[in-house]
């Protein structure tokens, strides 16, 4: 399986990476590439150029900002998975790195790469539209960020440009007294998510929900927050009462697709059992 | 897969018709045409590039109206190729006056997809193709509208 | 900067501590370039979407499939394959263990299964049965029901922490540490 | 002066050691743990180029045209053909279906129609993997697709679409078994139990994929086939007729194997087409499938449906099965419908009942071909048994166990004759059910289940099997389906050779693919000329021009060990028949006293010896010291086949020469809010009579299991009723069951020897699929509270979800 001839660019800066990224028409970034060089080999992908971001430099960091953790785009998600700041923090994020296709995979793909390749059913992206993180991006009139909600647009597609590289993902810090965690089902651990269900809760005196956050994987074109499950339990106490009743409405809006792993019907019903249990799980996990 | 869909337009039957087996107004709802060859209003080849984000490219469609009752029926079948797979299209097109006025259009296209892609791309195929083929009929819907 | 359109390149890597080079498209990948081009056909092909594992090598010290990487982005890059696991002719304690407990029947995916084996014992030098089973799951055999090869590694593990790094750290070099 | 232990040790020391029966490390690992094996893909050859082949997109089309003009332009393109090419070079493939179903044309490229996705449609061949790659996407064909069918009962309908027109309908072959009296049975029984039951579409997707390089050496004229093909010289005649190339210049070669499986005997057509290529280009050609592929086109186990009908007494005792089987052969017959008789090896299972009636259809759907796959044609047969009597328990409200137990054949009644004349080697299925639910503590996971049902929640199940784990097959069975066909019996070739300075060399016609064929067969040969097994030199893999063969010469069937053993001993008697005349000649006595021991022939009451090296120089270069008369040399083949039979009218015969067996038990916990499950616990007990090598039993035992595990739970190749298009065609979709998916095993043995078999050895490796019953059995057990019956092999969670939601709203 040899993949369609291509240019190959190994730009050393960021600017020459954008500005290659520019002046070719049908180029693509290569991070980990443990998604893209599938699809190509396979050949349903077949870009002209590929520009390969993975010589550029001081682009894999945990960091602890002032406000929010920072992770450099092309962080491989072993690291991600073993960073003990993370593990105590966001363990929402160490679930989804570590459940992530195998150590090999985990050793290449980075969360810049995943995020961008916006598969709805991937692991990281659910997880980070559930941290309601940042994504920062430079182009050539410099550099934004983008908020998780805007980033993923449709299924492989997100609202980074043509010519934009995205750079750092950026973690806002979660209040005392919040729990998180990331439950994927699927048929093999390492396989993509039949659902995949990341929460983010943050409680106070009697576990009231203060502030919810579910997202969901593998529902619909992008990942998805099931804001009316959210909107139920702002307010409430965070018991198995209302946490199911919550789950009962978590796939409204979804619109899950079918295979042969799982049935749109099926789909639909596993959002509510597997929002069930991680919220539930993140709320072991308050301190 | 199965799609369909109705919609008003203030357009006659005629006009209706006459547009929805017009092949170069067809071709310019394509996704992305590239190339449109018209043997006759009946038989033509269009080569559109279509796909789900970087993963795209040509497709040689090959349409053929096959079953035609002007002004309130027609059958427009497709038969296409592209990156290691086939597409087959079997679209019905039912025109008739809406009540209140104007004309109702009510479509539905039977959609085949083959080879590379649906061997892996199974998981993402619906709700592209749906995607697809809605775009183009919401586009001539807005073309009836605007004529 | 390395640019280039879709002509031969040259890729100059180190590979189980010696220096290769070669001529390589750009879509060529790493596994077609270590098999047919430098003759280490120790590192198999089993799959076109990177989830069999026997194409598996060390790069810079940790493993990736090498079917999942490209030739051109091993330039410069300190690789190691089953080639370069053995000391001479004296085995290394995790193939010796998948000897002595039969890890392996017709053979094809102990390449692959040998460096993940290796990664985990480096990095976990007393794994749980879990968490070998972990660390080979992205290793595919249909031969063995995995059985043996947990054994393996069981045995292994002992037999590293009794010769404390002796035969380990020359393993690290090659690996790339 | 000597304790007692020390006499003792010298006691058991001055015995002769057996190597038979060590757990001795393999002889091939050294190899296989460097990176030093020699698979098909590492063949290299000067001049080496490239072949790629054009798949169907389509289930069933019309080949309108094909356009290869582009293609050809491409630089570095060395050829490229079509069916249309194929036909003016080649003839059909040899069928062995009977009338009318044999006169199908099968060619090794799709010719103008195309019956299944992923059918070869052209190929090219260019000088590099890439460049033939390009070419594909060059290559213009224009398709007009048919109506497809992928259900073999609606196949088989008057106005299903046919896919092959020559024969003139989908069927491929019919037959009814019919022994005892099953209406009778019937009026008698307390209760008539009655299922439909499905066994999936599966393989074991050996790691390697199919591979071949083809070398058309025009100065000898020879075809010089590099393959990875698990029977080569059976493939002989369809190459040979098909190609038009004369046999004696075909060379097959194999190397070291990256699993077989049953799956890698029917690439014939895969060879076939590399060596047109060759001749065609004049160059040297190499082929290695892809994983889609390998997925889509090269060999799916058999998917098959039965109807079925137990007759039964109150108190479990089974009176006989009725049957009606729906096998789906898929687009190409190939090996079929050899499988249509093959299950008829284990017709009664482990089971006493005498009534018994099968009406077998085989039937052709547009899906990729079948052919043998790791327990080919029983597992499917024996899965409906072992499903059949838990659900037999079920309604008479009994312990699948006793049910069991009161129905296995007894060890008191071997060697036992079936129904169909199978002769069952000895064993004693009870023992071996009974060891198996001690292995999983039954009783207490009984209670454990009871308990936890009374509390709600996880759902346990229990799943027990037994069932048959038939070896060495006989081909007389092939003559049921056609009788016609030109093989029957069964037979091996080995070689022995003691050379000039007395080192022993053997080679073997099995084709092994990681089962040991260098270590068991040291072992055995070790034993009989008293040396160890290091001075025994086993040939590795295969090659025709170098090892002795038969044309059933392979491994499948489970029947290397026993079939090597057998021609083993064969070939060391008559080297030893006459190393020991030269012996005897060089020490003056007779060649019947003399033994073989630590590598010299030894006069059982002088104790004088003469060392090997000494014999084989007499032998071949000091041969004036031969006794008078005696042809120099020291080196013979001997070819061995096992007493069978042909099958009489009523098709009785014994159709395999062993019947090993196995129990396995299966504990598991299942989620009843998504459907899926793990495994608990797993135990298996299995006996495969002598062990040669113990380490290498195991190891059959546990991949054989973690086939069936694989099968079970994760494994399916599920088509689109729509579209005919395959779903599971890469490892995306296809899941292959990874370290965490495949539970820990624990096994237990017994040892029968075989009242049959060369040294009581039984043939071991294809396990009969036993953990798809113990699995299935363990499902529905976990769901009994809720009356749910599995009808199907696969366990899929959003199945089981679903029939868990249906009985809820009910």
């Amino acid at each position: 399986m040899t993949p369609k001839k291509f240019d190959y660019y190994a730009p050393t800066t960021i600017n020459e990476a954008i500005q290659i990224l520019h002046d070719n028409e049908d180029s693509k970034v290569l991070a980990g590439g443990q998604s893209l060089l599938a699809l190509m080999k396979l050949r349903l992908a077949a870009p002209a150029s590929l520009v390969d971001i993975s010589k550029l430099e001081n682009m894999s960091y945990v960091r602890e900002e002032k406000d929010y953790l920072a992770i450099g785009a092309l962080t491989i998600h072993d690291i991600i998975e073993h960073n003990q700041f993370i593990k105590d923090h966001f363990t929402i994020l160490t679930d989804a790195a570590s459940k992530i296709g195998d150590q090999q995979i985990r050793n290449k793909g980075t969360i810049g790469g995943s995020s961008c390749h916006a598969d709805p059913a991937a692991d990281l992206p659910t997880a980070l539209t559930a941290l309601a993180v940042n994504f920062v991006v430079v182009g050539k009139n410099g550099q934004r960020v983008i908020p998780a909600k805007d980033f993923f647009v449709d299924t492989f597609t997100t609202s980074v440009g043509k010519d934009e590289v995205v750079t750092e993902v950026r973690i806002p810090y979660l209040p005392p007294h919040s729990g998180s965690g990331y439950i994927k089902h699927s048929r093999r651990e390492g396989d993509f998510a039949i659902v995949g269900v990341g929460a983010v809760v943050t409680v106070g005196e009697g576990n009231i929900c203060k502030d919810v956050r579910i997202g969901l994987g593998a529902v619909g074109a992008i990942p998805l927050r099931a804001t009316k499950a959210e909107e139920y339990l702002k307010g409430k106490t965070l018991d198995d009462k209302n946490i199911v009743a919550a789950a009962e409405v978590a796939n409204d809006g979804a619109d899950p697709p079918s295979d042969m792993h799982g049935s749109r019907e099926y789909r639909l019903e596993m959002i509510k059992v597997f929002t069930k249990r991680t919220l539930k799980l993140a709320m072991s996990r308050v301190k | 897969m199965h799609f369909e869909g109705t919609f008003n337009v203030k357009a006659p039957k005629e006009k209706v018709f006459g547009m929805m087996l017009d092949p170069n107004q067809i071709s310019q709802c394509m996704p992305d045409l590239q190339k449109l060859e018209v043997k006759s209003p009946d038989d033509f080849t269009a080569v559109v590039k279509a796909g789900v984000s970087f993963i795209k490219g040509d497709f040689t469609l090959h349409f053929t109206t096959v079953e035609k009752t002007p002004p309130t029926h027609a059958k427009l079948v497709a038969h296409g190729t592209g990156i290691g797979s086939t597409v087959d299209l079997d679209t019905l097109m039912d025109i008739a006056d809406a009540q209140g006025g104007g004309t109702s259009m009510k479509w539905s296209a039977d959609a085949k997809i083959g080879g590379r892609i649906a061997s892996v791309g199974q998981r993402l195929l619906n709700g592209q193709a749906e995607k697809i083929v809605k775009n183009l009929f919401e586009c001539l819907q807005t073309k009836l509208e605007a004529a | 900067m390395q640019s280039l359109k879709t002509d031969m390149i040259t890729v100059t890597c180190k590979i189980n501590g010696k220096e290769y080079s070669g001529m390589v498209e750009p879509r060529t990948l790493l596994v077609h370039f270590l098999r047919d081009d430098l003759n280490l056909t120790g590192t198999h092909i089993g799959c076109d979407t990177g989830h069999c594992g026997a194409c598996t090598i060390f790069m810079n010290g940790k493993t990736v499939k090498s079917c999942m990487v490209l030739a051109i982005q091993a330039q410069g890059a300190n690789l190691m394959t089953v080639e370069g696991l053995a000391d001479g002719d004296k085995l290394h304690p995790i193939q010796e263990a998948y000897w002595e407990n039969h890890g392996l029947q017709c053979g094809y995916c102990t390449p692959g299964m040998l460096m993940s084996s290796l990664f985990l014992l480096q990095r976990n030098p007393d794994p749980t049965e879990e968490e070998i089973r972990r660390g080979i799951e992205g290793n595919l055999c249909r031969c063995t029901g995995y059985v043996n090869i947990v054994k393996s590694i069981k045995a292994a593990a002992k037999k590293m922490q009794q010769q404390q790094g002796s035969a380990a750290p020359s393993i690290q070099a090659k690996a790339g540490h | 002066m000597a304790t007692v232990t020390e006499l003792v040790k010298a006691e058991e020391e001055a015995k002769p050691k057996l190597w038979l029966g060590q757990p001795l490390k393999r002889k091939e690992d050294p190899r296989l743990i460097s990176g030093l094996g020699k698979y098909v893909d590492d063949v290299k050859l000067p001049g080496l180029a490239y072949a790629s082949i054009l798949r169907s997109p389509y289930a069933h089309a019309r080949i309108k045209s094909i356009d290869t003009s582009k293609a050809e332009k491409l630089t570095g393109v060395l050829c490229v053909i079509t069916g249309r090419d194929v036909v003016k070079i080649t003839d059909p493939f040899l069928q062995i279906s009977p009338a009318p179903a044999n006169k199908l044309k099968d060619y090794c490229l799709a010719v103008d129609k195309v019956t299944y996705v992923g059918d070869p449609v052209a190929a090219v061949v260019a000088e590099s993997r890439g460049i033939a790659e390009d070419a594909l996407e060059l290559i213009e064909v224009e398709y007009e697709p048919v109506d497809h069918v992928i259900d073999a009962r609606r196949a088989l309908e008057k106005d299903a679409p046919v896919l092959h027109e020559e024969v003139g309908s989908n069927l491929v072959f019919y037959g009814k078994w019919d022994y005892g009296n099953i209406e009778q049975a019937i009026k008698t029984a307390d209760k008539v139990v009655k299922a439909t039951l499905h066994f999936h579409r599966f393989s074991s997707t050996p790691i390697e994929n199919n591979g071949v390089v083809v070398n058309y050496d025009r100065a000898t004229g020879f075809l010089n086939i590099y393959c990875n093909n698990q029977m080569p010289m059976f493939c002989i005649p369809w190459l040979s007729f098909g190609l038009r190339f004369p046999s004696n210049r075909i060379r097959m070669i194999t190397g070291d194997i990256g699993g077989g499986f049953g799956t890698k005997i029917i690439n014939y057509p895969y060879i076939a087409l590399v060596a047109i290529l060759a001749m065609k280009t004049g160059r040297p050609v190499k082929w290695t499938e892809d994983r889609r592929e390998h997925l889509a086109a090269a060999n799916h186990g058999n998917e098959r449906t039965f109807d079925v009908e137990v007759p039964v007494k109150r108190d479990g005792t089974i009176l006989g099965f009725k049957l009606k089987a729906f096998d789906d052969c898929g687009a190409y017959t190939r090996y079929e419908p050899a499988g249509a008789a093959i299950w008829a090896q284990v017709t009664p299972g482990c089971y006493h009942f005498a009534n018994f009636v099968m009406e077998f259809y085989q039937v052709m759907t547009n899906k990729c071909p079948v052919g043998p796959n790791r327990g080919y044609s029983r597992s499917q047969h024996l899965w409906m048994l072992e499903r059949s009597v838990d659900i037999v328990a079920r309604e008479l409200g009994l312990d699948p166990a006793e049910v069991r137990l009161k129905n296995f054949v007894r060890p008191d009644e071997m060697p036992y004759v079936t129904p169909s004349g199978g002769i069952y080697d000895g064993g004693n299925y009870g023992e071996s059910l009974r060891k198996v639910m001690k292995l999983i503590d039954y009783d207490g996971i009984r209670e454990e289940q009871a308990a936890s049902r009374r509390k709600g929640g996880k759902l346990i199940g229990i799943g027990l099997a037994t069932v048959l784990d038939s070896g060495t097959n006989n081909f007389g069975q092939v003559k049921i389906v056609n009788p016609e066909n030109p093989f029957s019996g069964n037979s091996e070739a080995a070689r022995i050779s003691i050379d000039g300075l007395g080192q022993i060399q053997v080679a073997l016609g099995t084709v092994p693919q990681g089962q040991g064929h260098e270590t068991f067969a040291s072992q055995v040969v070790a034993d009989e000329f008293g040396v160890s097994p290091d001075q025994v030199t086993v040939l590795m893999g295969f090659d025709s021009g170098t090892n002795p063969y038969s044309h059933q010469s392979g491994s499948y069937a489970s029947r290397s060990a026993v079939m090597g053993t057998g021609a083993l001993l064969g070939a060391a008697k008559k080297v030893k028949e006459k190393a020991a005349k030269i012996a005897a000649h060089l020490l003056q006595t007779s060649p019947e006293k003399i033994d073989f021991r630590e590598g010299a022939a030894v006069d059982r009451e002088t104790g004088k010896k003469i060392p090997l090296w000494q014999i084989g120089n007499v032998a071949w270069v000091n041969n004036l010291l031969l006794p008078e008369g005696m042809e120099p040399g020291l080196v013979a083949i001997n070819f061995w086949r096992p007493s069978f039979t042909l099958p009489d009218e009523k098709w009785r015969h014994n159709q395999t020469l062993t019947y090993s067996y196995q129990s396995h038990a299966a504990v598991i916990e299942l989620d009843p809010e998504s459907g899926k499950f793990k495994i608990l616990r797993y135990a298996i007990v299995d006996d495969c009579g002598t062990q040669i090598n113990p380490l290498i039993v195991e190891g059959q035992v546990h991949g054989a299991a973690a086939h069936g595990i694989g099968a079970a739970m994760y494994e399916n190749f599920e088509y689109d009723e729509e579209n005919g298009q395959l779903k599971s065609s890469t490892f995306i979709d296809y899941l292959v069951p990874t370290a965490l998916d495949i539970p820990h095993m624990i096994t237990s043995h017994i040892e029968t020897p075989s009242l049959f078999a060369p040294k009581g050895i039984r043939g071991v490796g294809e396990g009969g699929c036993t953990p798809v019953g113990a699995i299935s059995n363990a499902v529905e057990d976990a769901l009994a509270p809720l009356g749910i019956r599995i009808t199907d092999s696969h366990q899929n969670p959003q199945q089981i979800h679903k029939l868990i939601r249906e009985k809820a709203s009910k």
